[in-house]
This record gives C-alpha cells, structure tokens and sequence, in this order.
C-alpha cells in the first residue's frame, strides 16, 4: 500500500495546473462557454501537446500510456478549472472502447490521430428508455452482405456533434434487455444516415441526440469484442466514472476553498460570517464529505484495474455512492453559504454546482449504485 | 379540537377547484407544471380573470378589495390555488406594498395605487437587499436626501425579483445616517422611469433571467412618494415580515408536486427494466408527504393561534413555516432530479401540446432543482430563522 | 376546522399536571421504577379517582366518555412526566379492546372495574416471528365442547405479569399469516396453563412474555367479533399509536425544555454553550422536530376517529413516520447537547431518551410505517 | 500510489487472523459479538494470551515490549483483530499512560510501571475529565499541593470509564493556580488504594456501569509519582490527543459489526412475511458500507501523511477519523435497533452456548444503541472536532 503520488504524478499535476491557469481565468472560459461550440479546437491542441489526448494510450500508437491514478491527477485539475474539452469523450470513452476493444489495424487507424488531437472520438450508447442500464440496447444492426446496417437513436451523446467518429452501441441480436449480443461500431460522425441535435447539457457542455438511419457500416469497422462487448462497455464505464470521481474532487475542493474565501470576506450584523458556529461547522462537514470523496476517488482509481468485474463493478458503484452525496451536499452548501451570488452566473461558484449536478447524473446517481450494492454481496464481505 | 373541514370549508375548497379548473387558461397551467417562467401577461392575464371573479386581491381589507375572509379561509383558498396550478399573484403587489399602503399610507396614496396593483396595471418590484446588506437589511446605504419637494435617491439595490417588468418599486432607504442603524431608514415608492434608474438583469444558474441589479443614480421622488413617517420605514419592513404569513410555506403547491412525483415514478417504474431505484424514490416521496402533512397542519396551528391572539403571533413556530416549507421544496424538486436520471441532464423544452407524462418533462428538472436553492437563501435565509428560533426559545 | 382545545380539555390536562406533579418528582419516581413491580397500584387508584382509568369507557360503564383528543391531552402530561403506570395496556389496549369487540354482558363484566382502578388488563398478542404484522398469529384456538383450548406464545405483552385479565389473540382458523380467523379471548391471568415470565423494557416497564399451554376458555370469553377481529385489533392498535404520539410529544417537549435549560447553564471556556450558535441552530431543529410531530399527534388524534380503515391506517402510519423521526433526533440531540450527564441514569433525561427509543419502537418504527406509505396512493391523493 | 496489500502484507493479515481464531476464548468472543461487557478476568486472560505472542503493545518502542512495525503494518493489525472480534487491550495502559511515561517518564518510572502494563497486571484509568470540565478539559480543578515529598491531591474526576477496577489512575492536577489555565496543570500517577480514594460506580442508560465518580481527598502521592516536569501536564495530555490516532475511528470493529448486520438481516428477511423494511435496511447497511471504505482509506491517507510528516500531521483529516468513525458506529447501532422491531424492547439475555443468529441477538441491540451515544461526546465532543476542522481551514 503506497499513498503518495509519485514524482511522475507530480509533474503531471503541476503541468495541467499552468495550462489551466493559463487557459481557463473566468473570462477566458465564459467566451469559450458562451462560443457556439462551447469548448475550443485550439485548446484541445493544447491538451494533445502536452500529451494528455493520449494518456492513457499505449506510447506504441503515440500515447504515454498513463494508467489510472495519473488520469486521477489530470481530472482533478479539470475539474477545479471547469474546463469543457473533450477529454471524458474522446479519451476516456472513444478512446477506452477502441484501447480495450479495437483490433491492431483498428487501433493503429485511429489512436494515433487520438494523441495527436486531430481525431475526436464519442460514444454514442445511451438510449431514451434504458436510464442506466448499460446494456439496454434497443439499436439494431441488421446483418448485411459487407457489413451491418445500424437503425436506432441514442441520447445524451457527450460532444456527439462534435465528433469525427462516433463508436455506436448495437444490437446483432436478442431482446432489448439481453445482456448477449451486442456490437460497438465505428462510424464517421458525417455518415450517410446519421442525424445529429446538438444541445448543451446542464452544465453548459455540448452533447447530441443521434438518429440512425439505415446507416451502412462495414465489417472492418465492428470492435473485436466477440460475446464481450457489454464487459468492455461495463469495462469503460467503471474506468469513465473513477475518473469523473476525480473530476469531482477538483469541483469540491474549489467549491469549498470558494466558500471558504467567501464567509471570510463576507459581513452580516458587522460581524465576518465565518466567525458564527453554525457556519463553521458546516464548512467541516463540506470538508469531510470532500476527503471522504477523495478517499474513494482514490479506491475507485485503483479498482477500476481489477479484473472482476464483479468486484471492480461493487468497487466503482461505492466510489460514485459517496461521491454524489458528497457533491450534493457541498453543492448545495457552497450555494447556500454564497448567499444570492451563488445563485448567478456571474460567480464561478454556480458554475461549479451544475458542474457537480451533471457528475452526479452521468452513469448513475447515488441510489442507482447504492442498489447495486445492497443486492451484492457487501464490500465487507468475508 | 377538531381537523375536519366543516361542510361550508368543503364546499368552498370545492368552490374554488372548479373556479381554476374552468378559468385557468391550459398554457399558463402548462407552464407552471414543468415550472417554467411565465411572461409578464401570463401573470396579467391570470390576474385580471382573478380580478373579475373579485379573488384578486382576497386577504385585503374588503374597502380596497378584499374578501373578508378568516385566516383559515384564505389558507384554504391558497392551498387550492396552489394545488390547482394557478399561479401566485404578483406578491410584491398584493402581499407586499399594498399592505404597507393601505396599512400606513395617506388617503392618497391608497387611492392613487392600490386600484393599479389590484388588476395588475402597476408591476411592482422590492428594493430593499443590496450587495452588502442580504439578510441583515439593516446595513443598506442606498441614500435618500431631502431636496425641496423631492428626494435624490443613490444607491443600489440588487435580488430584485422580476424586476425587468416593473412599473414601481418600493424601497427602503437611508435618510438619516447619524442615528443607529435601523433608525435612520424610510420607506419609497419610486417610478422605474424616473431618469437615473437603470435594471440589469442577472442570469442565475438554472439559465433563467428572473433577478435584477437596480442601480438608483440621482434619482429624484417626490417627497408624496414617501410613505408613512421619515425614518419609520424598518418598522413598515418589519410589519411586512410579520405579515401574511399564509402561503410562505407553499403548502399548496408543494401537495401538487409530490402528487406529480408519484405519478412519474409510477409511471417511471411501469416503463423500466427491473431493478432500479423507483422504489426508493417512492419511499422518499412517501416521507416528503408526511413532513408536508405535518406542516399544513403546523401552519392551521399558527394561524389559529393568530386568529386568537388577534394579531401576530410571536412564537417561534412561525419560522418553521420557512425553514421547513423551503427544505420540502428543495427536497421535492432533488427526488425529480434523481427521477429524471440522465434525462435531468438534457435541458430539452417540452414540446407544445405534449402530454402531462411525456418524458420531456425531465428536461425541466434540474433547471427547478438549481434554482429551487434560492428558496432557503430569500426571505430571511434558514440560518437566520434558526437564529430567530434559538432566540426565542432561549428567552422563553 | 378548529385547533384550539377547549375548556373540557384545559381543565382535563390542569389536573393530569396536578397529579403527575405529585406523584412523579425524580427521586419518587425512581422509587417506583426501582421497586420490584416498576408501577404503583396505590397512584393507579389515584389515576382512577381522577377518571382517568375510565377515560375513553361510556359513561353507562362507569366511565368519562371522552374522546381521542382528550386522550391526547392526557398522554402528552403521561409522556412529560415518565408516568409508568398500565395507562396503555388497560385503558388503550385492553380496555380498546372490549369497547369495540366485547358484547354487552362483557362489557358490563368487564369496564366497571376498569373504570374503578381494580382491574388491569393486558393484550396479549405480538408473537416473536410477527416482527409488526398485527395478522401474523400463529397461537392456536382450538374449539372444544364449551369452548377454545388456546395453545401458543406471546411477547412483549405489556404490564402482562400484572393484568387480571389478558385479552389473547388466537387463530380460529387458516394459516399463520391469514388476516381471517382470529379470535379474541379473555383469559383470567391466573388461569391454569397460562405462565408468565416477566421481565422490564428497555424503558425500565414491566412486560412479560407469555405461554398458554391448552388454556380452556369457555364461550362467553370469547369477544364478539365475528369476521372483523383483525378490523378491531388494527383500530385499537391505530387508536393506540395516536395516543402514542401525544405521549411521545410529551417526552420530547421535556427534552426540550430540560436541554434549554442545560445548555443555558453549562459552561465551556468561559461562555454559556447556549451562546454557541451550531448549538442554537441545534436547538431549533429539536424545536421544529418536536411541532411538526405535535402537529402529527392531532392529525392522529382526528384520523384514528376514521372508519375507513386505509385512509385511517395511512394517517396513523404517517404520524408514526414524523413521530419516530422527531423522537430519534430530539432524543440523540438531548443527550449529545447534555454530554455525559445525559448518559447517566441520574439524571432524568436519559430515562426520557429511553422512553423515546421504547415508543418508537412499539407498533412499528419509522421504516415500517413508511412501507405502507409508499405501497399506498399517498397522503394527498387527488 | 497504490491501495493494494503487498504479499507481505496480506501474509501478515493472515497470520494474525489465524492467531485471533486460534487463541480467542470463545466465551470472550460471544460477549464482544453481543456488545456485551467483559470482566476483568476476561481482558486479563486476553492480554497475557496476546503478550505471550508478544504483541500486547505492538506499538510502543521495541525496548519496552513493542513490534517496530510500520504505522500501516500496525494499522492492518488493529484491522484484523477487531474483525475478528479481539477485545483492544486496556487503552487507558497501553495507549495512554504507557506512551506518556515512556515518552516523558524517568527512567525509575519507567522500569517499575512498563512492565506491569503489558500484562494487564496493572489496570490503569484515566482521571482528566471533572464535572465542570469535560470538553474544556483546561478548566479543571483538582488541585495538588506540594507537601515536603508528597503531594496533597483534592477534588472530583468523572467519567472515568472502568475506574471499578483499577490499581492506579493517571490524572490531570493543578499544581499552580496563579498563571493561565493550561499553564499550572501536571500529571499525577496515583495509587488507588491511597487513602482519600473514593470510587462511585454511575449506571448509564442502557443499564451497565462502565463509569464512576473518583473522588479525592486528602490524598497524599509521592512526588515521585510526577511525570516529567510540574506545570507542563497539558503538553503531555496534548502529545495523547494527537498520540496514536489508529483505531479511533474504529474501522475494523465497524466492519465486523457491517458484516454481522448483512447477514442478520438476510436471515431476519428470510423468515418473514413479506413487505417489510428489510430492502430498505439492506440499503442503509450498504451505504454505511461505502462510508466506512471511505474512512478506511482516510486513515490509511492520514497515516501516510503522518509518516512522510515523520510524526504528527496537522491535516484536519485526523479530527475526521473521530467524526466519521463515530457517526458510523452510531449509524449501525440504529440499523440493528430497527433490524430487531419490537424484539429491540425487550432485554434478553442471549442464553449460553447460542447460536450467534439465535434472535436472542436482538435483546441486546438496544442497550448498545444507547450506550453508544456517548462516543460522539467523549474523546473530545464531535462539536469540538468540528470547531478544529474549522479552524484550520479558515487559517489555511
């Protein structure tokens, strides 16, 4: 057992800490929010130099091949910064489905264009009915003579307009429920067929509604995961949320280093109000629900790796438990403490809690995993 | 002691449902059920079919409108309101500064505007927080100097909800600063179209634009614009804190939510593959309904013990009507929130005509639940009714 | 709608206070607790003196006739004071009992001596399997020639040890959890084969566990009930958990009122702890726990009066729920609030955080009732 | 950074893991598993089974009987022997007075106490808190006055947890009353068969006597008995609050009893008839599950912290470990209170030679429930653990 982050960490950290201090001062990333786009080409070139577009990539195809605690380091820094770019997209889903499921010629096709952020990659997967249920896939892909034939429409696409290639989640065969069957697909965000709605989310980052229509896709560009896809989609998801665990931190930590800056400053009846108890103790409890989500931040980075995907999935589940009740709380809190100016744009602090909102609802809040592991077996268990 | 409704409450209640029912125009309900802003003639619109059924104004004294009816009455006829949809109409008017000007004002001032906030011709805002002086009012320093017959007002006021549509607002004021700090205060009414006044809108974080900057610079009021006494406005504040406590804790529209909550998650669960978090959801609306309970009935208790003292009651259990009607709030729009899932992300608009149930209506979700924080900010934030109540207990 | 009690109540409750202010100062109280029974027949005459053992019983029995709110206003000075004499296993539950079930000759028997003070009843139904089922009877009545052989255990049968008369809830007929054929059968408590091993509640009251091994009884023992003693026991049980909640108004209002004081006095570095404002706010929550369970206990008070008996079990359900919640966090705070001394059985608050724990605990706890709550159309169905 | 065991590790959480099975008396362990107090003779037998394996005082010095293992390896210890339901050695000995004296004793005290407290041959508690200073432990009053080579000692101790059966009691005096109250306070070792020592016995609301009153008077202690330097007492009681925070937040016991209520609950859900609170108990059981991952990991973070720190950190996570770790004993104490229902009531015995899922399980929850009220208020309340969390960050 080993808790300190290593000297290779610590420059990471501290290299993404100067881009974000460079990249993303209020202004700066309110022009980029308010963009069409909502987030910057340019600055993702940034990112790809610094070589974080290929992080987690293997250094064979162009990436550093950082494992999961150094992803940990990168989306702590990229949460306390709200930065908006693609890196959960592109990186962690598109890139982790084509890592854990491509083939050679697929991977050395795509991920060199990966690290060098000329590709964007998103994964179009969620369907309307299915809430969290990874493997409530309702997308068909008919079997053609070449190929397949994809016909469905899925939602909640993180920068699905945005992308160049979209890996798209289908069914080749069974009931919409059948954890068997499914595919992962490659497909040109340009496609014949594909029809894209752009729309930001809660937070202000851009995603799509994608319909499918007859859209022709050949055999080379199914992933290789024969009767495993839905173990690497479950694979990705757990390695996307232990990052968003960490993306998380960074939001806390700042919304709580905010608040405390903020009651130190701020007077009521003459008096500082960091100065009255009751403010006091709740500033500790927002602090102890941040290490506590730390903790796990920590736990889920680690886990993440497992093999088990029972183990792994109990594991992850737990991590995202603590971490949404602990960005509901500090959320609300540091709101609450604000006063009015958290409830305005004009304060990153409410930028910070829509933020933690949507972590909270990507892949599962807290009662949708507490479900999980009050059926399981119990993290404890002899 | 005895919680039943007499025959005549009943059929009042009943009275009042089919009233909203044939009378509520379906894109105004429509709104209001996925919560979303209404425009300036939604609220004019609904306030006129008020108007002419004489409901406009129904807690005021029945020589400037009123209906005559006992505290229990009104509570009922707001409850149903609620629960039916309609919208709340314009407080700053109607609950706000008609009171203080039919309670403190001239002959007139009551003349002159009490007709106008009544059918909403007048579109009154508040001026009272400032940036340095939220909860503890008392410190604003938005000035207002004698100058012949006027005053010149500099300052400026901030929170002001909805005020990008006013025709007046009613502000409180410094206008002596040599005396401790309550003391020197004055209650104005200041045209919005006075030169010098200038709104600006703020966004706030569900992307709504329903609060205002209003800057005051050199703006002149005529001296008849002051109400009551020079330096007496904080005890006219303070009537209005006191006041019209009914409905402060949303009873009403709080039963019409989490009767919604519980048609979605059923309908919700029915829709979705096995598992899942329904019936935790369910179990939490469950316990929202008890606590909600318990607060109507704690707020029949206040108002009983306001009818009997005749007047305001000073015990502590007024608070509770704030602190616990905003946490049912807040608590209700978070289990819509955790119903939505994934969809609370999407931001979509409800399609016009769309059915009550359709999925659209979690694209609305987390815009309520992010500006629902506001309700334990306003009105005296919850520390300070906490603070209220500790005093109180602590003194008795 | 009126929420005002009235001049009948005012002067009922005057003369509760009066007697519990004489018979339940501290030390007293604790001689009682300590003596060998943990009641007191000589303040149970007293009760009766005061009509209070007659308190719901028709006044043709010999009683006052009175209704649930004075009920109320008779439990919360009962709640306040610590008072452990069988008000709720005579009056409540065995007296409940007979006034819905018992048949004239039974009646006439039977309330009399309630009213009077000399005879005590007890209701012997909970088994251990049934956790909160109140159908869940697995004791046998077995018709005989003139009558029913009972045959089974009962728990938790309040001031069983001391009741002259046990009313016993045995199945006629079907299985353990039919909600048909049950009977109601009054047995002497000295009956032969009945055997009653007493013991105290974790609030210090007496209570006995109880087995009938081929208890005779003869016909006109058995209550008139015929097709609806489950419709009887759920009301008295409803009945029951209204009074129940006025009680436990009464222990939490004393908290209250015994941590104000505490709090005023005790001192930490120099200042009053009531100067501390996590404490104040502390106190404000005990105070908004406490009014919104008082508001609970009328609502209870009024619903349990319901002849329809889901809307009536949904109400008593719901003010189970708010009653629970309230006697949880009020009890917890007191102590906490006390520090040390609360943890002490010297000092009264404890006794009455044990009391709290008791009460939450008979008829089911917050979690229970809630089940029936969110199985069911809800409080505010249109 | 990485949470997994090394081999060496893991070898060792077995080795102990066997030793606890191997060697507890199953007695001992029956009455940990119900909560129930151990006799004297219980924790006497225990601790000479666990000093013959050497392992008594893991933690102190190699010199004086210790292990010289790493924080970790000495954390994964704990751990296991609260998971495996070993009762702790007496902490007031072994984590308190042993540490004080061997850190700031003479050489004298040192060899005549050490020794005796490995092996439980001294029972040693703790006389710090008094009636007017619990929280605020600096306002004490007892005072000792020096009288040629001994002190005079008079004044009250409270709380003094299993005082019933001690041979010596270390306690906070005050030796000078003219300076600042931290500044006059020493540590006392004394001899409580010494005339003048009063023990009273005070019942605790789930029924057992686990405290007392000492009281004190005219009690003459050789200045032998001083530790370190008079007047610098509040140093030392300082150096045990921030001394050996492994194991206050309990997280091994916690897992057992995690563990206990999964499977009563499984088997309580079994036999009974359907509806129930059970899924919603199997819920509260796995959050409280995550919650105490999260402080495992806590702990493992403030020890690494402390070792890089080479001694005590100031992070404000420590005051964490007491926090969290409390609440978390608290929270399953209410989870077994509701998992029994109305068996909770009732005070059972668990008879001898039961079966560890007998239902006489449930006789015992409640007292536990009660008792355990008292460790969100000793060892410094969690208000004051608060009040330093705060503090800190506001300075930071």
């Amino acid at each position: 057992m080993d808790l300190q982050i290593n000297e290779q960490q610590r420059l990471l950290k501290e290299s993404v800490q100067k881009l974000a201090a460079d990249l993303y001062p209020f202004e700066k990333r309110e022009a980029i929010r308010l963009s069409e786009a909502g987030w910057s080409r340019d600055y993702w070139a940034q990112y790809a130099e610094l070589g974080l577009a290929g992080l987690t990539v293997e250094e064979a195809y162009g990436g550093i091949g950082c494992g999961p605690f150094e992803t940990m380091v990168v989306m702590e820094e990229l949460g306390r910064s709200l930065a908006p770019e693609p890196f959960v997209a592109t990186v962690l889903l598109g890139g982790g489905l084509i890592r854990h499921a491509g083939n050679e010629e697929q991977k050395e096709r795509l991920l060199p264009g990966l690290c060098s952020g000329e590709l964007l990659l998103a994964f179009a997967h969620l369907e309307e009915q299915a809430r969290h249920e990874l493997h409530d896939i309702a997308t068909v892909a008919a079997k053609t003579a070449d190929g397949y034939r994809l016909k469905g429409r899925k939602t909640l696409v993180l920068h699905g307009s945005d992308a160049d290639v979209l890996v798209v989640a289908a069914r080749l065969s069974g009931d919409r429920l059948d954890r068997d069957g499914i595919g992962l697909f490659l497909v040109a965000g340009d496609a014949s067929g594909v029809s894209r709605q752009g729309h930001r989310t809660i937070d202000g980052r851009p995603a799509a509604e994608i319909v499918f229509q007859d859209v022709d896709v050949p055999s080379r560009d199914m992933l290789d995961a024969p009767g495993e896809t839905l173990a690497v989609i479950e694979r990705v998801a757990d390695e996307t949320i232990a990052a968003l665990a960490a993306e998380g931190v960074g939001v806390m930590d700042e919304m709580l280093k905010m608040t405390i800056e903020h009651v130190g400053l701020r007077k009521q009846f003459g008096t500082e109000i960091a100065s009255f108890q009751a403010i006091q103790h709740r500033l500790a409890d927002m602090y102890i629900a941040l290490e506590q989500a730390r903790s796990m931040a920590i736990y889920a980075a680690g886990i993440g790796r497992d093999n088990d995907p029972e183990r792994r999935g109990a594991g992850i589940a737990a991590a995202k438990v603590q971490l949404c009740r602990s960005l509901r709380y500090v959320g609300q809190q540091a709101i609450q403490l604000h006063g009015g100016i958290g409830m305005t744009m004009e304060y990153k602090v409410g930028h910070l809690f829509q933020r933690a909102t949507a972590i909270e609802a990507l892949f599962g809040g807290a009662e949708h995993h507490l479900q999980t592991l009050a059926a399981g077996g119990g993290l404890f268990a002899a | 002691m005895d919680l039943d409704f007499t025959d005549e409450e009943a059929a009042f209640c009943e009275e009042v449902r089919d009233f909203v029912r044939k009378s509520l125009p379906r894109s105004i309900r429509q709104k209001m059920l996925f919560n979303r802003e209404l425009t300036k003639d939604d609220l004019i619109t609904w306030t006129r079919i008020l108007d002419k059924k004489g409901w406009a104004v129904s807690h005021w004294p029945v020589e400037w409108g009123g209906m005559g009816w006992s505290p229990v009455k009104q509570a009922l006829f707001i409850d149903v309101m609620q629960q039916e949809m309609a919208p709340d109409t314009l407080s700053f008017g109607t609950s706000m500064v008609g009171p203080i000007i039919y309670t403190f004002g001239n002959e007139t001032q009551k003349k002159r505007f009490l007709p106008r906030i009544v059918n909403l011709e007048d579109w009154w805002c508040q001026g009272f927080s400032e940036p340095q002086a939220g909860s503890d009012l008392a410190s604003l320093r938005t000035t207002a100097v004698r100058d012949g017959d006027d005053y010149v007002v500099n300052g400026q006021k901030t929170w002001t909800t909805l005020g990008q549509h006013a025709d007046w607002i009613f502000c409180l004021v410094r206008t002596n600063r040599e005396v401790k700090k309550q003391a020197g205060i004055s209650f104005l009414l200041i045209d919005m179209t006075s030169p010098g006044v200038t709104v600006r809108p703020i966004q706030t974080i569900d992307g709504g634009y329903e609060i205002n900057d209003v800057f005051l610079d050199n703006v002149r009021v005529p001296a008849e614009n002051l109400v009551g006494e020079e330096n007496r406005g904080w005890d006219y504040a303070k009537f209005l804190l006191q006041h019209e406590r009914t409905g402060i804790a949303r009873v009403g529209a709080s039963k019409a939510s989490l009767r919604r909550a519980r048609e979605l998650a059923e309908r919700e669960g029915r829709d979705n593959s096995a598992r899942l978090d329904l019936p935790h959801i369910r179990s939490r609306i469950a316990l929202l309904e008890v606590e909600l309970k318990a607060l109507e009935i704690t707020q029949y208790r206040v108002l009983s013990e306001e009818s009997q003292s005749g007047g305001n009651s000073h015990s502590p259990a007024a608070s509770i009507l704030k602190v616990k009607g905003s946490e049912i709030q807040q608590a209700i729009s978070e289990v819509m929130l955790d119903l939505a899932g994934p969809h609370a992300l999407t931001l979509l608009t409800p399609a016009d005509g769309h059915n009550d149930l359709d999925r659209s209506w979690a694209g609305t979700v987390a815009e309520t639940y992010l500006n629902w924080r506001k309700v334990s900010i306003y009105g005296g934030s919850n520390e300070i009714q906490r603070n209220i109540i500790a005093k109180q207990l602590l003194a008795s």
